[in-house]
């Protein structure tokens, strides 16, 4: 079997500037903040970011946005980032605000085959502009398009060698179905456990979807 | 004049009585989170937060938070026996799909037809729409727990909304410090007022045309 | 707290006939055979029933074909029930075949309040007849509507007494998201457990789509 | 004339020289499930079950069966180590969303653009398409596995497929007991034929047009 146990730097090396990455977590529960450390210690930027929301400066995702590395977040909420909301008015980030609902169906939308959804969220609002929309039953829905994107930066508790994972809590969130949508999905582990270590019914994200591990290194 | 932190208790009392014993629901933040302070006794409620958890419980004691047990605004909370975890896509298909019996929103505008607007002040203020959108497009009852009027003293609800919507689903309830409107067809009705208040000063502090219900009361507390 | 638990001929009466009727299982294994059973005690039919399969004759789902319940099944598969073949070719029952992944997002669509999906399955086959197709970032999909029924009737190992589920190995298969896509959704279950004796991450359906639990009988 | 328990061997045996380790895979019933026995050592491969399972072992000793652990053929089998469990939604998410590595699959017909018909013969036999069209148009790599020629003797590998297609996606490669095609942009390439046939024997029995692997060879076993 090929390892999926990868060294820190060993993840950094794979992620190029101008990179999109789904990251997990929601205001930084669930999020990868190795992984985002790791890649901090590089001049990689120009990222295109989609996430739930960019959590607080200096903070999870939020030390991606303060330290300048991403041109556009596609995220449902950026009201707890000051950092997301200067850099948006000032023309250096690009922010698309996407209905939390709908953020997190497009995405496993993507991963799943599915070309995209219809939902009523949106409907008459400004999420509207630009976007198709359709009747079914008589009732009327948005067109939204599936999202895939590089890679998926997960954040998971257990993980056994191939790769089954298990979260803790609410840190699952978004982290399930990305997991399905990155051409690459890496996930930081907390603990990681002997194959056969999990109950079938507890994994949560099957390894057909993983494609690394990564843990804090024992030094 | 009703002091702020008063009418927030008023409100969050008042929207408390609106739900039925079962009844699942989602808070949204500030005034609304207050409600679960003020369930009636004999009406269990579950709460749903839109990160994953319904039987969300209050904040542990001080030393006994878990990094990993939160609520959508960030703060720690607990498990009520009987919870239940699940990700944000099935978290939003209770939402969308029609399993929440209540949602509770702030507002910045509501207008005479019961539309709302919460997520944005265009070049002003821009959280982002977050859970709102779907929440008030899916949930079966949408009540409005809002201060009548903003700190500038101009009243929140309007003629029509100036401010992008939230949803093109009207609101059902508004609940403030001084009045209840429920939202009929024809637009809003006042059916309760608060003792500090008259329905003349109401018309004062409201930008909106509202019919008063033939049983108008006042608001008990 | 109403209570959900009811017995099987509480249940029954909530049956009327042409119900559509969702029913969990993959070829019996996850059928909720004491509610079948409980309504074959009663003369009504002609229900619609949106399954994965009909299973084999005079078991699970088949019971229901066999003795003529049935008007119209919307499922994936009779291969293995010969009944359902031959009361297709009489006339008697209406068949619409639909892809398995594609019934169970449309199933799901609907529990989550979507119009439906856009999926790749079906393209150019006789399945796409009638339906509209669409392009999507240079790929085309077919639109597949949502469903829902006013009845889900599952099958569940455990429960609490709010209706929280959880599912025995692969008897999972439908019964997650019909859960959610039931206008009334009851669930047969092996085991009642306490409030509070599931551990909130092992519940598969929360107790909020649940509307009624029913169990065998202990006499 | 290959006898037909002899050739389901055969067919099996070669396919299963076609995974690389860690492969995940899903395996149609008949011809398709016998390939689990023939996986060379070294090579592990993951199985999928359409019905929620990935990592399924092999079906349990009599007595040892649990009836709610099964394969998508109603067969009682068992977890291997690093097995995981997930609903009918999960398992067509991974795979339409393109995560299995191969399907191996039966047919009806393969025509020379490699094409597949699989699930129906109109008037006579409709049991369904079941999870293939999901299978076929999802998998990175579809197999087929089937005997050459089917029971009356014609051809199974045609022209142009008469009865209904089970996916527009062509099917990466054929593999009988006679012979094994890949199919490439402009249509089937004949790249391995067995001991028992010729390339003029396989034209005999094949009803389409073929181009022959300029490094043809003859099928190890």
């Amino acid at each position: 079997m090929k390892k999926k146990m990868v060294s820190l730097q060993e993840f950094s090396e794979k992620i190029p500037s101008g990179a999109t990455l789904l990251i997990g977590g929601f205001l930084g529960d669930g999020t990868p903040d190795l992984l985002i450390d790791e890649i901090l210690k590089t001049d990689k930027g120009d990222f295109t970011v989609i996430a739930n929301d960019t959590a607080f400066p200096n903070q999870g995702i939020g030390k991606l946005i303060t330290q300048k590395r991403v041109k556009k977040a596609i995220v449902s909420h950026i009201g707890t980032n000051p950092d997301t909301q200067k850099q948006m008015i000032e023309g250096s980030l690009v922010v698309e605000l996407v209905p939390q609902g709908t953020l997190a169906e497009r995405i496993r939308a993507g991963g799943f085959g599915l070309g995209g959804i219809l939902t009523p969220t949106g409907l008459g609002t400004i999420v509207e502009n630009g976007k198709s929309k359709i009747q079914i039953g008589g009732r009327e829905y948005l067109i939204e398009s599936a999202i895939k994107a590089d890679f998926a930066l997960l954040k998971a508790k257990k993980a056994d060698w191939y790769g089954n994972l298990t979260f803790a809590y609410t840190a699952r969130n978004f982290n399930t179905f990305m997991a399905f949508a990155g051409d690459c999905t890496i996930a930081e582990i907390d603990e990681l456990v002997p194959i056969g270590g999990l109950n079938p019914e507890d994994v949560v994200v099957p390894h057909a979807v993983v494609h690394f591990l990564v843990r804090r290194s024992r030094s | 004049m009703i002091a702020e932190e008063k009418a927030k208790g008023y409100i969050a009392r008042r929207v408390a009585k609106e739900f039925e014993d079962g009844d699942v629901v989602n808070l949204g933040i500030g005034i609304p989170t207050l409600v679960a302070n003020y369930i009636p006794s004999g009406i269990q409620i579950f709460l749903h937060t839109e990160n994953g958890l319904l039987g969300m419980g209050p904040n542990p004691s001080a030393g006994y938070e878990h990094p990993n047990l939160r609520n959508a605004g960030s703060s720690s909370v607990s498990f009520l026996p009987g919870s239940a975890i699940f990700d944000s896509a099935v978290s939003f298909g209770l939402i969308r799909g029609g399993h929440l019996d209540a949602t509770v929103l702030g507002a910045l505008e509501v207008d005479e037809k019961g539309l709302l607007a919460n997520w944005m002040v265009p070049g002003k203020m821009i959280p982002g729409m977050g859970g709102a959108m779907d929440l008030v497009t899916g949930a079966r009852r949408v009540i409005v727990a809002m201060t009548h009027v903003n700190k500038n003293g101009s009243p929140k609800i309007v003629k029509s909304c100036m401010l992008p919507l939230t949803s093109i689903r009207k609101v059902d309830l508004i609940v403030t410090e001084y009045a209840v409107f429920k939202v009929s067809e024809t637009g809003l009705v006042l059916t309760e007022y608060s003792e500090e208040s008259s329905v003349e000063e109401i018309k004062g502090l409201t930008a909106a045309h509202f019919e008063i219900d033939p049983q108008l009361k006042v608001i008990e507390r």
